[in-house]
């Protein structure tokens, strides 16, 4: 019994303990428990699996096909981060706010099936297994999303059709592999890919890329993900932002840099412009960063915001990996796990908001700074670590991507990596202003802080977050063990950061001296000049215009007008626009057909189909 | 609409007929035609391979006993078609029985026939009898089996339903003998295992030519052409929908 | 030339069968058409067996006459004029409760009340 | 090795018995009936599953009828192909004998001689007889489709039976072609000649004509248009059964055809392009359905296309995946269709289905997972071996069947899950959804249970079939065994 | 110990050399309106006066915060940055850092007036983010192709770079159009007349500012200095061979300000798409050009 069938077992007695006694309020806290003792035991699983891979029990052969599940560097890795989500997850919803919900029972289970299936995915010994494990995450989440009901439905119906063509690319590419190779196994794969032709190697590339690009919502396949994601009930949605959609990454990582080889991948040249399928990737990965953050800069809803946010992040992790040196994979790595922190830290905090004050909508919140202290305090450290700035983690995994790229000398992905970052910075800023800064809402007066059951998880996640930042060699330890696995070059660091001969960077001397200068700061501010006098929130100066008390405005509908006017018309929606084509020919077709079984008379398509037949076998056509 | 002839067909409106539609299948068909009969004209006509026709004309006669080496086929080499054909038959008829209880009176009942007809029609049946049991019974010997002459034998009882509609036709008899019929053709067929397979021919292969030869053969002809005759007219009385009231 | 006569007359009276079926609305036709497209199956299977200056396959005390026929179409004819039979008895019982049903024999009319009834809605 | 075994005969013999008597018997005790034919069903199947039991055995059998050798008399050929889908038609008619209303003499007797029909047809080895016992199944099946005895019924039964009528005039014309350049009838002793007499484009056409024949029961693409129409006007219970197991046997009919006489790519081109329209209008017409009963009735046609592309891939993996697709699909299909009788009229008005009868609910989302093919259901490893199978012989047009099955799949799941979706949807007027009395549900029960029972046991079921469809594709060993016998 | 010296001198330098600078751009603009100018100590009465303000008027915790978290960002950014004489931590985090941290300051000044709860000063914030996002799109693509040409984003490195030969190798020489692509975006930086839209007193009373009184003023002051100071040195030290001795290091950063001061007081004031349609058409495609260049060699 390895380490992985602990795993294994945990997540199955969870199953059963939520699906019999899901019911009481204890099983909240019990979830909890098991997920700690989850994070603990594949923690405990790091010495064992930094050199080889953890075999486990479970395995069967089917016709003739032997099919088993193995823990290596790389699943390890996102063993560990499904898990710590899953914690924070199960942990934030046992409070009052789980309480609070209508069907809490299902929501667990729904998450206990969903990390069972995560852990089945990221632990797969070969690509049958890996296939299996990829379905179960599929429907899991799809019953996630699907579970609230009402607009969720369409948005998960959405999601599903997504996923399902997705899998199909996978299971074609799988099946064309083991055409090819006779056996399932990695090693085989790999080793065959190599002599394979190059149509072969781009149609291989090509589905796995496209497969498990869906799930990642990578450029042309992410329309379904920002709502499905943002209709799941709270603590559930924060999971599947921090975690779910790294599955795809995680898949992506495996086939296409473990497997085939980021060598392999840059050979294969595309015929016209002289991009390599590596490069193409990369662009890819570029535009998946830049659109998406400028389509979050127009979302009026917060969680919306931050699930486009998530695609876009989702862009600069791919983008780092791809890099292919040991710094961008490191870095790609980081950036994950750092995502997974903040983004969760930002969902919960917007959960919270919308338990308290029952709408996540932009436009008719404001001013819960004075109401919501440590929610407000919880949602600056995310999106801090979301935008990228130094005292969080997220800095220094961007950091690290940017100086690969530097490194590798690709100019003008950088800059698409920079205006990424910018428009993270403005679309952040709005939702924080648009939220807890401004003017209160007269109806939101009554609101109290959320209850600690649910501020708790959130200022934990904070704190990892800042944590890491100002250490990222803890974290990096944990990335260095995925690198192994994934085959990529060993990285130098020490536990303040990176010393690179071309630009070096120690977060513990950059965050001290901040903290210091800070401290300076405050103290130029607090002991010069005399004490400070405070002023209730809507007493403000205008100059004699229109302010008043009486008629509070908040200004925060249509946050950015100049930008608006500037880059309005790219939102065309192209995209959109082809989803709703392929759409309406589906329509078109399937009603031609139901047209023909709706004809009163038929034999004649019977005599016209055989007459057909016959002349095409007369004419020779053997 | 309702014409006095009972079963007059409704007025189709015919006149918008759809030329599209008349133009498309007089293509297809013509194609069909050109096809067919190119295909069947690559084999000359009267110079198909007889391979298996041939080898059955040369021992039927031996193996079976029969004269008429369709009926030794039909019940001896291809029984099973024979046997699959009349359940057909029994099928059809089920459905249809199935399909017309209680279609009640529905249209006016038929009138009369002419008077000469309603009284040709008594005279005819005994006739129609005898020529209906001959030619089931030299089924081996003559051309013609079970088959045709059960199709005289229901000829002989429906006539007088033709005749007056009103007469009785006595469908409880006409299952039962159905039923019977079928089912000594299968209990043959399974005797038939005990000396091989199944429908081995029983009862040797008699004297050549006399009326008892071709052993277990003629039997199974009785009983199918008792098993048509009672089919058919059950099923033409039930279309005709004089009796169905009491079946 | 009695080939291509009887080869033609056959597939002559399947075309013309199949015609009544295929564009023709009225149900009577078509199962007129059904049974003279049978009978000019049978034809053509009966007329496959035909060999110049053959007897028919009905030996005389044990002898054959001469050359005989090819005696196996003859016996496919049989059972495929039953089965004929059959299904033309079937089609006419249905007919007579379609006619009862809808009041009408008019194809198209027919489907169009069938899909009514089947309760497809057309979504 | 081979056996003779006379008593093959039985599974045909015995429900045709059964069927001349029960009118007799129907006469007087009308409610006897439906009793007496399940007697004789469990009859028939106790002695076929004893068959099975020795020709898994001792090998398939052959049996010449009347004692007539191969190429003179009539042949049966029984292998563990054939008897799979005799023990499945055998438990179908027993799971889906009517019930109620519709019990009296008339169905039961159509039933048995359905019953009888379809085990002629899958172990016939002449060809003419196989005409015959399809003709017995189809006149058995137009009258079934009648015996709803709705005005609907009727119409239906009557376009089912024109158009069936002309696909068998259409097959007997090929068999006549057939029998032209060939002079015999028997499958192993066509399968010898046919090399050098049927490989020309006669043989191609004599091909498409017996599929024209056999595609109507089969629901390829041109010839099924009676699909909606009958199943929506027929009992649920007679609309499972033929969407089941019936157009499975004409399926595998054609399967024989191909593999013994036609092996030529020619057929194989012919059911590739039936399959890949088959799959096209079957999920295209189920996406724009209305109500379940029709979207599973073109969701059968499509399915059955999918069977048509996995014969289309020659050699024994095509087969296998054919056979695990046939399978799969005679097992869910039905319960859908039992699900369906219940929940009649647009999917809208069945929100919040599942307050009032979950475990159809329930049912409904294994039965869907499955037939989409997601991985520990039995429907995944079908299309597994069918990928397999394509994937092994790569062409044009596999490629496009490939890419029309994994296309069909997403439109399926998404047809499926549409309606799973309203299902849960909190319909605010709980119990407005039609309920379920247990009896209608067990059958629907009893199947997904034989999925489940499927999936745990899926490594040793994959190896049987694999093992059929090897014996199933070799055309020669089967001539062996039929024409050399040394009688 | 000798870091500590840089710790506590680099933004002491840093915040005397800004004054000398807020003092030079008060000078240079009442000299082109014909006008006298303030005194020499000028802005440092400014500062006094406003930190010895009786009534300190506070928006809550945060408005507090936004201000100390405005002096510390500046403060570490200064540490960051090499001067002649002072390498500070410039080797622990190179110019991608500096970038970033300078930013710090931006957001926690954006996060303080939010807290004001005062929609002007919201408009303002929401303008000098455009604007951000305006002049940074050009400033990124020069700095990117800076480190591409010097290959090393470590300061203290790039600084002994072009001092190898002289003014041959300073950036300006070797990467012309980078340096006036660069320029112009650092000229939006500096928040003057052209691009001063957040500003704007006339449409929202002095947006950012507006609730801003007495120290909290006074900070923004303090912060105006380094402003001037930081961006200065930054240019310097990309483009014009940074500091050999202190004189001709503040002659440059000199000459950096007054050149963009000059330019300043000639133009009215950009619409904020004005100012985002400018910046992306004309310093980012010198810049970009400039970047081609570069990629090319």
């Amino acid at each position: 019994m390895s380490e992985l069938d602990f795993l294994f077992a945990f997540a199955a007695v969870l199953i059963a303990g939520v699906m019999c006694c899901g019911r009481d309020g204890r099983a909240g806290w019990a979830a909890m428990a098991v997920y700690g003792a989850m994070l603990v035991a594949v923690m405990a699983a790091a010495g064992k699996v930094a050199g080889g891979s953890i075999p486990s029990a479970l395995g069967f052969s089917v016709l003739g096909h032997k099919i088993g599940w193995r823990m290596d560097g790389l699943g390890w890795f996102f063993s560990m981060l499904t898990a710590g989500a899953a914690f924070f997850a199960s942990w934030y919803a046992a409070g009052e706010w789980g309480r609070a919900q209508p069907g809490m029972k299902t929501q667990h289970l729904l998450l206990a099936l969903n990390v069972a299936a995560m852990l089945l995915l990221v632990n797969a010994g070969d690509l049958l297994s890996l296939f299996i494990g990829w379905e179960l995450v599929s429907w899991a989440a799809f019953a996630m999303m699907a579970q609230k009901g009402g607009p969720a439905q369409p948005a998960a119906m959405r999601y599903m059709i997504y996923a399902l063509a997705g899998a199909m690319a996978v299971l074609a590419g799988i099946m064309i592999v083991h055409a090819v190779t006779g056996s399932f196994a990695y090693k085989d794969f790999a080793a065959a890919f190599g002599a394979m032709s190059s149509g072969m190697k781009w149609l291989l590339a090509g589905l796995f890329a496209a497969g498990f690009g869906v799930k990642m919502a990578l450029m042309p396949f992410h329309l379904w993900q920002a709502a499905a994601y943002s209709e799941t009930p709270g603590a559930s949605s924060a999971f599947l932002n921090a975690v779910s959609a790294r599955m795809g990454l995680f898949a992506l990582i495996l086939v296409l840099v473990k497997v085939m080889g980021l060598s392999a991948l840059a050979g294969l040249h595309v015929p016209l412009i002289g991009l390599s399928a590596k490069g193409l990737l990369m662009w890819i990965a570029a535009f998946t960063m830049v659109i998406p953050t400028f389509i979050a800069l127009m979302q009026t809803d917060a969680r919306m915001l931050l699930t486009w946010h998530g695609i876009g992040q989702g862009g600069y992790m791919l983008l780092g990996v791809l890099v292919g040196t040991g710094l961008g994979t490191a870095g790609g790595l980081l950036h994950v796990f750092n995502y997974a922190t903040y983004q969760m830290a930002l969902f919960l905090a917007v959960t919270a908001v919308i338990h308290r004050t029952g709408t996540s909508d932009l436009d008719r919140l404001g001013g819960l700074i004075t109401r919501m202290p440590w929610t407000y305090v919880t949602l600056l450290m995310g999106i801090i670590g979301l935008a990228g700035l130094p005292p969080m983690n997220g800095f220094v995994s961007k950091w690290m991507i940017y100086r690969s790229l530097l490194d590798s000398g690709s100019a003008f992905l950088l800059i698409f990596a920079f205006v990424g970052t910018l428009g993270t910075i403005l679309s952040v800023y709005k939702l924080i202003h648009n939220i807890f800064l401004g003017r209160l809402r007269p109806q939101h007066e009554g609101v109290r802080e959320a209850p600690w059951s649910m501020v708790a998880p959130m200022l934990a996640l904070g704190g990892i977050g800042f944590v890491t930042g100002w250490f990222p060699g803890l974290a990096l330890n944990l990335t260095d063990i995925a690198q192994a696995a994934m085959g990529a070059p060993e990285l130098p660091h020490g536990l303040g950061g990176v010393a690179t001969a071309r630009g070096s960077l120690n977060m513990i001397w950059v965050v001290s001296i901040l903290l210091v200068a800070i401290g300076f700061g405050a103290i130029v501010f607090y002991f010069l000049g005399n004490r400070r006098y405070e002023v209730n929130q809507l007493n403000n100066y205008a100059g004699g215009h229109f302010l008043s008390p009486q008629v509070p405005y908040q200004f925060s509908h249509e946050f950015y007008p100049g930008l608006a006017r500037v880059i309005g018309p790219w939102y065309r929606g192209s995209i959109v626009r082809a989803e709703q084509g392929i759409g309406t020919l589906l329509d078109v077709s399937g009603d031609l057909w139901r047209g023909i079984y709706h004809l009163a008379w038929t034999p004649l398509y019977l005599l016209a189909a055989t007459v057909i037949a016959l002349g095409w076998a007369i004419m020779g056509g053997m | 609409m309702k014409s006095a002839g009972g079963y007059a067909p409704a007025r189709i409106r015919g006149h918008e007929r759809n030329h599209g539609k008349t133009v498309a299948s007089v293509l297809f068909l013509g194609g069909l035609g050109l096809m067919l009969f190119e295909l069947i004209s690559a084999v000359p006509f009267g110079s198909a391979p007889m391979q298996v026709g041939q080898a059955i004309a040369g021992e039927a006669f031996a193996r079976t006993g029969a004269d008429n080496i369709v009926t030794a086929i039909l019940l001896g080499y291809r029984g099973l078609d024979t046997l699959g054909e009349v359940t057909i038959l029994f099928t059809a008829a089920a459905a249809a029985g199935m399909v017309l209880a209680g279609a009640g009176r529905g249209e006016a009942q038929g009138q009369e026939a002419g008077f000469i007809f309603r009284t040709a029609a008594w005279m005819l049946f005994p006739f129609l009898l005898v020529l209906g049991a001959y030619i089931i019974i030299h089924g081996h010997l003559t051309p013609g089996g079970g088959f045709q002459g059960g199709a005289i034998l229901a000829a002989a009882f429906f006539t007088p339903l033709l005749a007056s509609p009103a007469s009785p036709f006595n469908h409880r008899v006409a299952i039962l003998v159905e039923g019977f019929a079928g089912l000594v053709f299968v209990v043959i067929g399974l005797a038939g295992l005990a000396k091989g397979a199944f429908l081995t021919q029983l009862l040797g292969t008699g004297t050549p030519g006399a009326l008892l030869s071709a052993g277990s053969l003629p039997v199974l002809y009785v009983a199918i052409g008792l098993k048509v005759g009672s089919e058919l007219a059950g099923l033409m009385a039930r279309v005709f929908g004089e009796g169905s009231a009491r079946s | 030339m009695t080939g291509t006569l009887l080869y033609g007359g056959a597939i002559g009276l399947v075309i013309i069968g199949l015609y009544a079926i295929v564009a023709r609305r009225h149900l009577m036709r078509n199962i007129f058409g059904l049974a003279v497209m049978e009978s000019g199956v049978n034809l053509l299977l009966a007329s496959v067996g035909y060999r110049p200056g053959g007897h028919a396959p009905i030996l005389v005390a044990g002898a054959a006459p001469g050359p005989l026929v090819d005696p196996i179409p003859q016996a496919l004819v049989l059972t495929a004029i039953v089965i004929g039979f059959g299904v033309l008895a079937l089609a006419l019982a249905l007919v007579v409760r379609v006619r009862q049903a809808y009041g009408t024999l008019d194809n198209r009319a027919v489907a169009r009340r069938l899909r009514a009834e089947n309760g497809e809605a057309r979504s | 090795m081979s056996q003779s075994l006379p008593a093959i005969i039985y599974p045909v013999a015995i429900p045709l018995m059964g069927a001349f008597l029960l009118p007799i018997g129907a006469r007087r005790m009308a409610e006897l009936a439906g009793l007496f034919g399940r007697i004789v069903v469990l009859l028939s199947f106790s002695t076929s599953l004893a068959l099975a039991v020795s020709i898994w055995t001792a090998g398939p059998a052959v049996s010449a009828m009347g004692g007539f050798a191969a190429p003179l008399g009539i042949v049966f050929y029984a292998d563990r192909l054939a008897m799979l889908f005799l023990l499945a038609l055998n438990v179908a008619v027993f799971l889906f004998w009517p019930r109620g209303q519709g019990a009296k003499g008339g169905p039961c007797t159509l039933m048995l001689a359905l019953l009888a029909g379809g085990s002629g047809l899958i172990l016939s080895g002449d060809l003419f007889n196989i005409f015959v016992f399809y003709e017995i199944t189809a006149v058995a099946s137009y009258g079934l489709a009648a015996s709803g005895r709705t005005h609907a019924g009727f119409a239906a039964a009557l376009r089912f039976l024109i158009l069936g009528s002309v696909g068998s005039s259409l097959m007997l014309i090929g068999i006549a072609l057939i029998y032209a350049r060939t002079g015999t009838l028997n499958l192993a002793d066509l399968s010898r000649i046919a090399p050098h007499a049927l490989t020309g484009p006669v043989g191609l056409a004599a091909f498409i004509l017996l599929l024209a024949g056999l595609g109507v029961k089969a629901e390829l693409v041109p010839l099924n248009t009676w699909v909606p129409e009958v199943y929506g006007a027929a009992p649920a219970r007679v609309s499972a059964l033929l969407a089941g197991v019936v157009s499975k046997l004409a399926m595998v009919v054609a399967l024989r055809f191909v593999v013994q006489v036609f092996p030529g790519d020619g057929a194989h081109t012919v059911l590739l392009v039936a399959g890949i329209l088959g799959v096209l209008a079957g999920e295209l017409a189920a996406w724009r359905a209305g109500s379940l009963m029709e979207t599973f009735s073109y969701s059968s046609i499509a399915q059955l296309g999918m069977v048509a592309l996995a014969f289309s891939i020659s050699g024994a993996a095509g087969i296998a995946a054919g056979i695990a697709l046939a399978l799969h699909h005679a097992v869910v299909k039905p319960a859908f269709f039992m699900l369906a009788a219940r929940w009649r009229g647009p999917v809208g008005g069945l929100a919040g289905a599942v307050k009032d009868s979950p475990l159809a609910v329930w049912l409904f989302v294994i039965l869907s997972l499955s037939i989409i093919g997601i991985p520990p259901f039995p429907g995944f490893w079908a299309k597994f071996l069918f990928l397999k199978a394509a994937f092994a012989a790569p062409s044009a047009g596999v490629w496009i069947a490939v890419f029309v099955m994994l296309a069909g799949t997403v439109v399926e799941a998404a047809y499926l899950f549409r309606a799973v979706l309203v299902f849960f949807a909190d319909g605010e007027r709980g119990g407005s959804t039609p309920r379920f009395a247990f009896a209608q549900l067990a059958p629907a029960l009893g199947l997904g249970a034989v999925l489940l029972a499927a999936m745990v046991f899926i490594a040793p079921l994959g190896a049987s079939i694999s093992g059929m469809a090897d014996e199933a594709s070799n055309a020669a060993a089967m001539a062996a065994r039929v024409l050399d016998r040394g009688e | 110990m000798r870091l500590l010296a840089d710790i506590v001198l680099m933004p002491l330098i840093a915040f005397i050399t800004g004054l000398f600078l807020v003092l030079m751009y008060r000078r240079v603009r009442a000299k082109i309106e014909r006008r006298v100018g303030p005194p020499f100590f000028q802005p440092v009465y400014d500062i006094v006066k406003l930190f010895a303000k009786k009534t300190q008027i506070s928006h809550g915790v945060m408005h507090d915060l936004s201000i100390v978290l405005l002096l510390g960002g500046y403060i570490t950014a200064e540490i960051f940055l090499p001067v002649p004489g002072f390498k500070g931590l410039a080797e622990e985090g190179d110019l991608l850092t500096l970038i970033y941290i300078m930013m710090v300051p931006m957001l926690g000044l954006a996060l303080g007036v939010g807290s004001c709860a005062n929609p002007n000063g919201s408009i303002g914030i929401s303008r000098a983010l455009t604007a951000m996002l305006a002049y940074d799109v050009p400033l990124a693509v020069a700095i990117i192709g800076a480190t591409m040409t010097y290959g090393t984003t470590n300061l203290v490195e790039i600084v002994r770079i072009q001092q190898e030969g002289g003014m041959a190798t300073w950036g300006i020489a070797t990467m012309p159009l980078l340096a006036i692509g660069g320029y112009l975006a650092v000229h939006g930086m500096f928040g003057k007349e052209p691009f001063e839209i957040y500003i704007a007193p006339a449409e929202i009373a002095t947006g950012p500012m507006v609730e801003m009184s007495g120290k909290y003023m006074g900070a923004l002051f303090i912060m105006q200095c380094f402003q001037l100071y930081t961006i200065g040195v930054l240019y310097v030290t990309l483009f014009l061979g940074g500091g050999e001795n202190w004189p001709l290091f503040l002659i440059k950063v000199a000459a950096v300000v007054f050149i963009s001061v000059a330019v300043t007081n000639v133009y009215g004031r950009y619409r904020t798409d004005k100012v985002v349609r400018w910046m992306w058409k004309w310093p980012t495609g010198i810049a970009l050009l400039g970047l081609a260049l570069v990629m090319a060699k």
